[in-house]
Protein backbone atom coordinates (compact mmCIF):
# COMPACT_ATOMS: atom_id res chain seq x y z
CA UNK A 1 0.00 0.00 0.00
CA UNK A 2 1.17 3.74 -0.51
CA UNK A 3 -0.23 7.05 0.23
CA UNK A 4 1.11 9.85 -0.54
CA UNK A 5 0.10 13.89 -0.17
CA UNK A 6 1.03 16.97 -1.40
CA UNK A 7 0.38 20.68 -1.49
CA UNK A 8 2.30 22.18 -4.56
CA UNK A 9 2.77 25.70 -6.20
CA UNK A 10 3.12 24.06 -9.08
CA UNK A 11 1.09 22.38 -12.41
CA UNK A 12 -0.44 19.02 -11.61
CA UNK A 13 0.84 16.10 -13.12
CA UNK A 14 -2.14 13.92 -14.05
CA UNK A 15 -0.32 11.42 -15.94
CA UNK A 16 2.41 10.71 -13.30
CA UNK A 17 -0.41 10.32 -10.58
CA UNK A 18 -1.35 7.54 -12.87
CA UNK A 19 1.92 5.96 -12.97
CA UNK A 20 2.17 6.41 -9.56
CA UNK A 21 -1.28 4.16 -8.46
CA UNK A 22 -0.78 2.07 -11.35
CA UNK A 23 0.07 -1.55 -11.02
CA UNK A 24 -0.49 -5.37 -11.64
CA UNK A 25 -2.58 -5.85 -8.29
CA UNK A 26 -5.63 -3.65 -8.91
CA UNK A 27 -8.64 -3.60 -10.92
CA UNK A 28 -10.20 -0.57 -10.64
CA UNK A 29 -8.63 3.28 -11.15
CA UNK A 30 -10.48 6.46 -9.98
CA UNK A 31 -9.17 9.64 -10.51
CA UNK A 32 -10.82 13.07 -9.63
CA UNK A 33 -9.84 16.12 -10.82
CA UNK A 34 -11.34 19.73 -9.53
CA UNK A 35 -10.64 22.58 -11.95
CA UNK A 36 -10.93 26.23 -12.32
CA UNK A 37 -14.36 27.07 -13.73
CA UNK A 38 -15.64 29.34 -16.19
CA UNK A 39 -18.86 30.57 -14.66
CA UNK A 40 -19.45 30.59 -10.93
CA UNK A 41 -22.92 31.89 -9.71
CA UNK A 42 -23.21 33.41 -12.63
CA UNK A 43 -20.02 35.24 -12.50
CA UNK A 44 -17.54 34.81 -15.41
CA UNK A 45 -14.71 34.39 -13.60
CA UNK A 46 -10.89 34.85 -15.02
CA UNK A 47 -8.97 33.09 -12.63
CA UNK A 48 -8.59 31.64 -9.23
CA UNK A 49 -6.04 32.44 -6.44
CA UNK A 50 -5.50 29.48 -4.12
CA UNK A 51 -3.87 30.17 -0.09
CA UNK A 52 -3.57 28.34 2.11
CA UNK A 53 -2.88 27.42 5.98
CA UNK A 54 -0.12 25.49 4.71
CA UNK A 55 1.50 23.33 7.61
CA UNK A 56 -1.84 22.44 8.54
CA UNK A 57 -3.46 21.71 5.10
CA UNK A 58 -0.62 19.73 4.77
CA UNK A 59 -1.24 17.74 7.51
CA UNK A 60 -5.24 17.68 7.25
CA UNK A 61 -4.81 16.11 3.57
CA UNK A 62 -2.14 13.59 4.97
CA UNK A 63 -4.86 12.53 7.63
CA UNK A 64 -7.74 12.25 5.37
CA UNK A 65 -5.58 9.98 3.26
CA UNK A 66 -4.65 7.82 6.32
CA UNK A 67 -8.40 8.04 7.05
CA UNK A 68 -9.42 7.31 3.57
CA UNK A 69 -6.87 4.01 3.70
CA UNK A 70 -7.78 2.72 6.58
CA UNK A 71 -11.41 2.73 6.21
CA UNK A 72 -11.78 1.39 2.36
CA UNK A 73 -8.43 -0.45 2.46
CA UNK A 74 -7.41 1.36 -0.80
CA UNK A 75 -3.89 -0.31 -2.14
CA UNK A 76 -2.72 3.30 -3.57
CA UNK A 77 -4.22 6.99 -3.16
CA UNK A 78 -2.01 10.04 -4.12
CA UNK A 79 -3.77 13.67 -3.76
CA UNK A 80 -2.49 16.55 -4.51
CA UNK A 81 -3.74 20.01 -4.42
CA UNK A 82 -2.55 23.12 -5.79
CA UNK A 83 -2.30 26.60 -4.68
CA UNK A 84 -1.23 29.90 -5.92
CA UNK A 85 -2.85 32.18 -9.25
CA UNK A 86 -4.81 28.91 -11.27
CA UNK A 87 -5.90 29.75 -14.59
CA UNK A 88 -9.58 28.57 -16.08
CA UNK A 89 -8.94 25.04 -16.66
CA UNK A 90 -5.97 24.69 -14.48
CA UNK A 91 -6.53 21.26 -12.50
CA UNK A 92 -6.76 22.78 -8.52
CA UNK A 93 -7.03 19.26 -6.86
CA UNK A 94 -6.15 15.61 -8.58
CA UNK A 95 -7.05 12.69 -6.47
CA UNK A 96 -5.89 9.45 -7.88
CA UNK A 97 -7.10 5.88 -6.06
CA UNK A 98 -6.19 2.55 -6.99
CA UNK A 99 -8.19 -0.74 -5.28
CA UNK A 100 -9.21 -4.37 -6.44
CA UNK A 101 -12.76 -3.34 -6.54
CA UNK A 102 -14.31 -0.62 -8.42
CA UNK A 103 -16.95 0.56 -5.66
CA UNK A 104 -14.73 0.93 -2.88
CA UNK A 105 -12.12 3.11 -5.53
CA UNK A 106 -15.43 5.14 -6.12
CA UNK A 107 -15.94 5.03 -2.51
CA UNK A 108 -12.89 6.17 -1.53
CA UNK A 109 -11.97 8.92 -4.12
CA UNK A 110 -15.58 10.36 -2.58
CA UNK A 111 -14.53 9.98 0.37
CA UNK A 112 -11.26 12.13 0.13
CA UNK A 113 -13.16 15.07 -2.42
CA UNK A 114 -15.67 15.29 0.47
CA UNK A 115 -13.32 15.65 3.65
CA UNK A 116 -11.39 18.51 0.93
CA UNK A 117 -14.08 20.54 0.91
CA UNK A 118 -15.58 20.04 4.30
CA UNK A 119 -12.06 20.93 6.03
CA UNK A 120 -8.67 21.56 4.37
CA UNK A 121 -7.92 25.09 5.52
CA UNK A 122 -7.84 26.44 2.08
CA UNK A 123 -9.70 29.60 0.53
CA UNK A 124 -10.19 30.55 -3.15
CA UNK A 125 -10.24 34.71 -3.96
CA UNK A 126 -12.07 34.53 -7.59
CA UNK A 127 -11.00 37.06 -10.04
CA UNK A 128 -13.86 38.09 -12.74
CA UNK A 129 -13.66 39.33 -15.92
CA UNK A 130 -14.89 42.89 -15.13
CA UNK A 131 -11.96 43.23 -12.91
CA UNK A 132 -13.39 42.50 -9.15
CA UNK A 133 -12.65 39.14 -7.08
CA UNK A 134 -14.08 38.02 -4.06
CA UNK A 135 -12.99 35.56 -1.09
CA UNK A 136 -15.40 31.86 -2.10
CA UNK A 137 -17.40 31.03 0.21
CA UNK A 138 -18.89 27.55 -1.08
CA UNK A 139 -18.83 26.18 2.20
CA UNK A 140 -20.22 28.53 4.50
CA UNK A 141 -23.21 26.89 5.66
CA UNK A 142 -21.30 23.73 6.83
CA UNK A 143 -18.42 26.21 8.20
CA UNK A 144 -21.68 28.21 10.40
CA UNK A 145 -22.30 24.31 11.50
CA UNK A 146 -19.23 23.09 12.21
CA UNK A 147 -17.88 26.27 14.66
CA UNK A 148 -21.43 26.39 16.53
CA UNK A 149 -21.01 21.87 16.70
CA UNK A 150 -17.87 23.20 19.14
CA UNK A 151 -19.27 25.73 21.06
CA UNK B 1 1.23 35.01 28.59
CA UNK B 2 1.67 34.87 24.89
CA UNK B 3 -0.02 33.37 21.95
CA UNK B 4 0.16 33.47 18.01
CA UNK B 5 -2.80 34.50 16.07
CA UNK B 6 -3.00 33.29 12.81
CA UNK B 7 -5.17 34.93 10.11
CA UNK B 8 -6.30 34.06 6.76
CA UNK B 9 -7.82 35.08 3.41
CA UNK B 10 -10.83 37.46 4.08
CA UNK B 11 -10.15 37.75 8.02
CA UNK B 12 -6.58 38.55 7.35
CA UNK B 13 -8.23 41.67 5.28
CA UNK B 14 -10.38 42.44 7.93
CA UNK B 15 -7.78 42.99 10.72
CA UNK B 16 -4.80 44.03 8.23
CA UNK B 17 -2.68 41.63 9.43
CA UNK B 18 -1.99 37.77 8.66
CA UNK B 19 -0.12 37.64 12.29
CA UNK B 20 -0.59 38.68 15.71
CA UNK B 21 1.18 38.25 18.93
CA UNK B 22 -1.36 38.86 21.70
CA UNK B 23 -0.18 38.95 25.89
CA UNK B 24 -3.15 37.45 27.55
CA UNK B 25 -3.77 36.49 31.58
CA UNK B 26 -3.56 32.69 32.53
CA UNK B 27 -6.68 30.42 32.31
CA UNK B 28 -7.47 31.49 28.70
CA UNK B 29 -9.79 29.86 26.46
CA UNK B 30 -9.82 30.07 22.70
CA UNK B 31 -13.03 32.01 23.43
CA UNK B 32 -11.29 34.64 25.25
CA UNK B 33 -8.60 34.58 21.83
CA UNK B 34 -11.45 34.94 19.27
CA UNK B 35 -12.86 37.80 21.74
CA UNK B 36 -9.50 39.65 21.95
CA UNK B 37 -9.70 39.67 18.60
CA UNK B 38 -13.07 40.59 17.87
CA UNK B 39 -12.35 43.71 20.13
CA UNK B 40 -9.57 45.32 18.04
CA UNK B 41 -10.23 47.53 14.94
CA UNK B 42 -11.45 45.39 12.31
CA UNK B 43 -12.63 42.72 14.40
CA UNK B 44 -15.85 42.80 14.13
CA UNK B 45 -15.83 41.11 10.77
CA UNK B 46 -15.46 38.31 12.45
CA UNK B 47 -17.98 35.56 13.88
CA UNK B 48 -18.42 35.11 17.48
CA UNK B 49 -17.30 31.66 16.94
CA UNK B 50 -15.28 30.79 14.02
CA UNK B 51 -13.59 27.80 13.73
CA UNK B 52 -10.44 27.63 15.05
CA UNK B 53 -7.27 25.37 15.64
CA UNK B 54 -4.57 25.52 17.77
CA UNK B 55 -1.36 24.42 16.44
CA UNK B 56 -2.94 23.05 13.65
CA UNK B 57 -5.67 21.01 14.97
CA UNK B 58 -9.31 21.65 14.77
CA UNK B 59 -10.21 23.06 18.59
CA UNK B 60 -13.48 23.38 20.54
CA UNK B 61 -14.25 27.49 21.69
CA UNK B 62 -13.59 26.40 25.95
CA UNK B 63 -10.22 24.33 25.15
CA UNK B 64 -7.64 25.96 27.12
CA UNK B 65 -4.61 27.76 25.46
CA UNK B 66 -1.18 27.76 26.70
CA UNK B 67 1.90 29.97 26.48
CA UNK B 68 3.69 29.68 23.13
CA UNK B 69 0.12 28.26 21.56
CA UNK B 70 -0.43 28.50 17.75
CA UNK B 71 -4.53 29.67 17.59
CA UNK B 72 -5.58 30.24 13.83
CA UNK B 73 -9.00 31.61 13.21
CA UNK B 74 -10.31 29.62 10.16
CA UNK B 75 -12.44 31.31 7.74
CA UNK B 76 -14.72 28.87 5.31
CA UNK B 77 -12.99 26.47 3.73
CA UNK B 78 -13.20 26.64 -0.35
CA UNK B 79 -10.51 23.58 -0.85
CA UNK B 80 -11.20 21.21 -3.92
CA UNK C 1 -22.01 18.63 -25.10
CA UNK C 2 -19.65 15.83 -26.30
CA UNK C 3 -19.76 12.07 -26.04
CA UNK C 4 -17.76 9.51 -27.62
CA UNK C 5 -17.45 5.97 -27.29
CA UNK C 6 -15.54 3.09 -29.13
CA UNK C 7 -14.31 -0.50 -29.04
CA UNK C 8 -10.48 -0.19 -29.82
CA UNK C 9 -8.14 -2.87 -30.46
CA UNK C 10 -5.22 -0.61 -29.27
CA UNK C 11 -3.71 0.67 -25.69
CA UNK C 12 -6.08 3.23 -24.48
CA UNK C 13 -4.54 6.72 -24.30
CA UNK C 14 -5.64 7.96 -21.08
CA UNK C 15 -4.11 11.12 -21.65
CA UNK C 16 -5.85 11.86 -24.86
CA UNK C 17 -9.11 10.71 -22.99
CA UNK C 18 -8.38 13.24 -20.44
CA UNK C 19 -7.52 16.00 -22.93
CA UNK C 20 -10.98 15.47 -24.74
CA UNK C 21 -12.85 15.93 -21.74
CA UNK C 22 -11.53 19.17 -21.12
CA UNK C 23 -12.79 22.57 -21.15
CA UNK C 24 -13.26 25.43 -19.33
CA UNK C 25 -17.03 25.00 -18.05
CA UNK C 26 -16.32 22.42 -15.75
CA UNK C 27 -15.64 21.73 -12.53
CA UNK C 28 -15.03 18.26 -11.81
CA UNK C 29 -13.46 15.45 -13.84
CA UNK C 30 -13.90 11.89 -13.18
CA UNK C 31 -11.89 9.19 -14.79
CA UNK C 32 -12.50 5.30 -14.28
CA UNK C 33 -10.42 3.13 -14.98
CA UNK C 34 -10.35 -1.06 -15.80
CA UNK C 35 -7.22 -2.78 -15.21
CA UNK C 36 -6.22 -6.28 -15.81
CA UNK C 37 -5.60 -7.69 -12.68
CA UNK C 38 -3.00 -10.55 -11.62
CA UNK C 39 -4.88 -12.21 -9.01
CA UNK C 40 -8.50 -13.40 -9.68
CA UNK C 41 -10.15 -15.67 -7.12
CA UNK C 42 -6.98 -16.62 -5.93
CA UNK C 43 -5.44 -17.88 -9.67
CA UNK C 44 -2.49 -16.04 -10.75
CA UNK C 45 -3.63 -13.91 -13.72
CA UNK C 46 -0.81 -14.09 -16.88
CA UNK C 47 -3.33 -11.98 -19.36
CA UNK C 48 -6.69 -11.31 -20.43
CA UNK C 49 -8.30 -12.06 -23.96
CA UNK C 50 -10.70 -9.81 -24.47
CA UNK C 51 -13.61 -10.24 -27.40
CA UNK C 52 -17.26 -9.05 -28.43
CA UNK C 53 -19.76 -9.01 -30.41
CA UNK C 54 -18.51 -5.89 -32.04
CA UNK C 55 -21.36 -4.57 -33.94
CA UNK C 56 -23.02 -4.92 -31.21
CA UNK C 57 -20.73 -3.84 -28.23
CA UNK C 58 -20.67 -0.64 -30.00
CA UNK C 59 -24.38 0.59 -30.24
CA UNK C 60 -24.63 -0.92 -26.97
CA UNK C 61 -21.88 1.40 -25.44
CA UNK C 62 -23.07 4.19 -27.59
CA UNK C 63 -26.40 3.84 -26.38
CA UNK C 64 -24.95 3.54 -22.20
CA UNK C 65 -23.27 6.66 -22.92
CA UNK C 66 -26.48 8.83 -24.31
CA UNK C 67 -28.33 7.09 -21.59
CA UNK C 68 -25.77 8.27 -19.04
CA UNK C 69 -25.60 12.11 -20.61
CA UNK C 70 -29.75 12.35 -20.65
CA UNK C 71 -29.92 11.38 -17.13
CA UNK C 72 -27.09 13.15 -15.42
CA UNK C 73 -26.42 15.95 -18.31
CA UNK C 74 -23.05 15.24 -18.33
CA UNK C 75 -21.16 17.93 -20.39
CA UNK C 76 -18.37 15.53 -21.92
CA UNK C 77 -18.16 11.73 -21.91
CA UNK C 78 -15.66 8.90 -23.47
CA UNK C 79 -15.60 5.92 -23.05
CA UNK C 80 -13.35 3.26 -24.98
CA UNK C 81 -13.64 -0.56 -24.05
CA UNK C 82 -10.85 -2.51 -25.60
CA UNK C 83 -10.32 -6.10 -27.13
CA UNK C 84 -7.94 -8.34 -27.58
CA UNK C 85 -4.76 -9.68 -25.94
CA UNK C 86 -4.00 -7.71 -22.91
CA UNK C 87 -1.10 -8.15 -20.46
CA UNK C 88 -1.36 -7.53 -16.70
CA UNK C 89 -1.98 -4.04 -15.94
CA UNK C 90 -3.26 -2.97 -19.40
CA UNK C 91 -6.23 -0.77 -19.28
CA UNK C 92 -9.12 -2.33 -20.73
CA UNK C 93 -11.55 0.31 -20.11
CA UNK C 94 -11.38 4.23 -19.64
CA UNK C 95 -14.52 6.24 -18.84
CA UNK C 96 -13.97 10.19 -18.75
CA UNK C 97 -16.78 12.44 -17.50
CA UNK C 98 -16.35 15.74 -16.74
CA UNK C 99 -19.37 17.95 -14.86
CA UNK C 100 -20.10 21.45 -13.80
CA UNK C 101 -20.69 19.14 -10.15
CA UNK C 102 -18.73 16.66 -8.40
CA UNK C 103 -21.40 14.88 -7.19
CA UNK C 104 -23.35 13.92 -10.84
CA UNK C 105 -19.71 13.30 -12.34
CA UNK C 106 -19.53 10.39 -10.14
CA UNK C 107 -22.82 8.94 -10.24
CA UNK C 108 -22.75 9.38 -13.98
CA UNK C 109 -18.99 7.41 -14.05
CA UNK C 110 -20.54 4.83 -11.77
CA UNK C 111 -23.31 4.10 -14.14
CA UNK C 112 -21.08 3.91 -17.33
CA UNK C 113 -19.31 0.94 -16.11
CA UNK C 114 -21.98 -0.44 -13.56
CA UNK C 115 -23.98 -0.34 -17.46
CA UNK C 116 -21.14 -1.93 -19.17
CA UNK C 117 -20.75 -4.61 -16.82
CA UNK C 118 -24.63 -5.47 -17.02
CA UNK C 119 -24.95 -5.68 -20.73
CA UNK C 120 -21.87 -4.88 -22.98
CA UNK C 121 -21.76 -8.21 -24.99
CA UNK C 122 -17.86 -8.77 -24.72
CA UNK C 123 -15.96 -11.67 -22.88
CA UNK C 124 -12.71 -12.14 -21.32
CA UNK C 125 -11.06 -15.35 -21.32
CA UNK C 126 -8.21 -15.31 -18.72
CA UNK C 127 -4.81 -16.91 -18.95
CA UNK C 128 -3.25 -18.33 -15.69
CA UNK C 129 0.95 -18.92 -15.10
CA UNK C 130 -0.07 -22.77 -14.72
CA UNK C 131 -0.73 -22.33 -18.78
CA UNK C 132 -4.59 -23.04 -18.20
CA UNK C 133 -7.31 -20.36 -19.43
CA UNK C 134 -10.77 -20.36 -18.49
CA UNK C 135 -13.89 -18.03 -19.73
CA UNK C 136 -14.71 -15.40 -17.18
CA UNK C 137 -17.94 -15.38 -16.10
CA UNK C 138 -18.04 -12.65 -13.17
CA UNK C 139 -21.73 -11.62 -14.19
CA UNK C 140 -23.10 -15.25 -14.14
CA UNK C 141 -25.63 -14.82 -11.63
CA UNK C 142 -26.88 -11.37 -13.25
CA UNK C 143 -26.86 -12.98 -16.22
CA UNK C 144 -29.04 -15.96 -15.23
CA UNK C 145 -31.43 -13.24 -13.52
CA UNK C 146 -31.57 -11.13 -17.42
CA UNK C 147 -32.27 -14.27 -18.83
CA UNK C 148 -34.93 -16.05 -16.45
CA UNK C 149 -36.93 -12.17 -16.60
CA UNK C 150 -36.97 -11.94 -20.50
CA UNK C 151 -38.73 -15.53 -20.23
CA UNK D 1 -36.56 -19.10 -43.75
CA UNK D 2 -33.54 -18.78 -42.86
CA UNK D 3 -31.99 -16.85 -39.86
CA UNK D 4 -28.26 -16.81 -38.78
CA UNK D 5 -27.08 -17.68 -35.33
CA UNK D 6 -24.38 -16.14 -33.86
CA UNK D 7 -22.42 -18.21 -30.84
CA UNK D 8 -19.38 -16.36 -28.69
CA UNK D 9 -17.20 -17.75 -26.16
CA UNK D 10 -17.75 -20.63 -24.38
CA UNK D 11 -20.87 -21.15 -26.47
CA UNK D 12 -18.77 -20.94 -29.67
CA UNK D 13 -16.55 -23.31 -28.56
CA UNK D 14 -19.27 -25.95 -27.89
CA UNK D 15 -20.99 -25.96 -31.06
CA UNK D 16 -18.00 -25.56 -32.77
CA UNK D 17 -18.72 -22.47 -34.74
CA UNK D 18 -19.28 -18.89 -33.77
CA UNK D 19 -22.20 -18.31 -36.94
CA UNK D 20 -24.75 -20.68 -38.23
CA UNK D 21 -27.56 -20.54 -41.01
CA UNK D 22 -30.36 -22.39 -39.67
CA UNK D 23 -33.44 -22.89 -41.81
CA UNK D 24 -36.57 -23.17 -39.70
CA UNK D 25 -40.47 -22.96 -40.17
CA UNK D 26 -42.28 -19.95 -40.11
CA UNK D 27 -44.04 -18.88 -36.93
CA UNK D 28 -40.77 -18.89 -35.01
CA UNK D 29 -39.66 -17.46 -31.93
CA UNK D 30 -36.39 -16.73 -30.21
CA UNK D 31 -37.33 -19.90 -28.07
CA UNK D 32 -37.20 -22.19 -31.28
CA UNK D 33 -34.03 -20.78 -32.51
CA UNK D 34 -32.22 -21.78 -29.02
CA UNK D 35 -34.24 -25.40 -28.88
CA UNK D 36 -32.91 -26.11 -32.11
CA UNK D 37 -29.10 -24.97 -31.35
CA UNK D 38 -29.59 -27.05 -27.97
CA UNK D 39 -30.74 -29.82 -30.35
CA UNK D 40 -27.23 -29.87 -31.89
CA UNK D 41 -23.97 -31.90 -31.08
CA UNK D 42 -22.45 -29.90 -28.54
CA UNK D 43 -25.68 -27.76 -28.11
CA UNK D 44 -26.37 -29.31 -24.72
CA UNK D 45 -24.18 -26.36 -22.87
CA UNK D 46 -26.62 -23.91 -23.63
CA UNK D 47 -28.30 -22.78 -21.02
CA UNK D 48 -32.72 -23.60 -22.03
CA UNK D 49 -32.88 -20.02 -21.12
CA UNK D 50 -29.79 -18.12 -22.39
CA UNK D 51 -29.79 -14.09 -23.13
CA UNK D 52 -30.28 -13.29 -26.97
CA UNK D 53 -30.47 -10.43 -28.66
CA UNK D 54 -31.93 -10.57 -32.59
CA UNK D 55 -30.48 -8.27 -34.86
CA UNK D 56 -28.32 -6.05 -31.81
CA UNK D 57 -30.99 -5.49 -29.41
CA UNK D 58 -31.89 -7.48 -26.81
CA UNK D 59 -34.82 -9.62 -26.88
CA UNK D 60 -37.57 -11.85 -25.03
CA UNK D 61 -37.68 -15.60 -25.59
CA UNK D 62 -40.55 -14.91 -27.23
CA UNK D 63 -40.26 -12.26 -29.64
CA UNK D 64 -40.99 -13.78 -33.08
CA UNK D 65 -38.08 -13.93 -35.79
CA UNK D 66 -38.04 -13.44 -39.44
CA UNK D 67 -36.01 -14.38 -42.13
CA UNK D 68 -33.23 -12.65 -42.04
CA UNK D 69 -32.81 -12.20 -38.95
CA UNK D 70 -29.91 -12.64 -37.05
CA UNK D 71 -30.11 -14.03 -33.47
CA UNK D 72 -27.07 -13.92 -31.19
CA UNK D 73 -26.54 -16.08 -28.33
CA UNK D 74 -25.04 -14.18 -25.68
CA UNK D 75 -22.97 -15.72 -22.66
CA UNK D 76 -22.70 -14.17 -19.37
CA UNK D 77 -20.98 -11.02 -20.31
CA UNK D 78 -17.35 -10.06 -18.55
CA UNK D 79 -16.68 -6.85 -19.99
CA UNK D 80 -15.07 -3.85 -18.39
Amino acid sequence: MSVRTAIVRRAIDVSALLSEVGDTANGATVIFLGHVREMNDGRTVSGIEYSAYGEMAERELAAIASECAAHFGVAHLVAEHRLGALELGDVSIAIAVAHPHRAEAYEASRFVIEEVKRRLPIWKREGYVDGTSDWVNAAGIAHEQRAEERQ
Amino acid sequence: MTVTALLFASYAEALGSDRLELTLAGNTTVRDVVDRLRAMPGGSSLPAAPLVAVNQTYANADQRVVSGDEVAIIPPVAGG
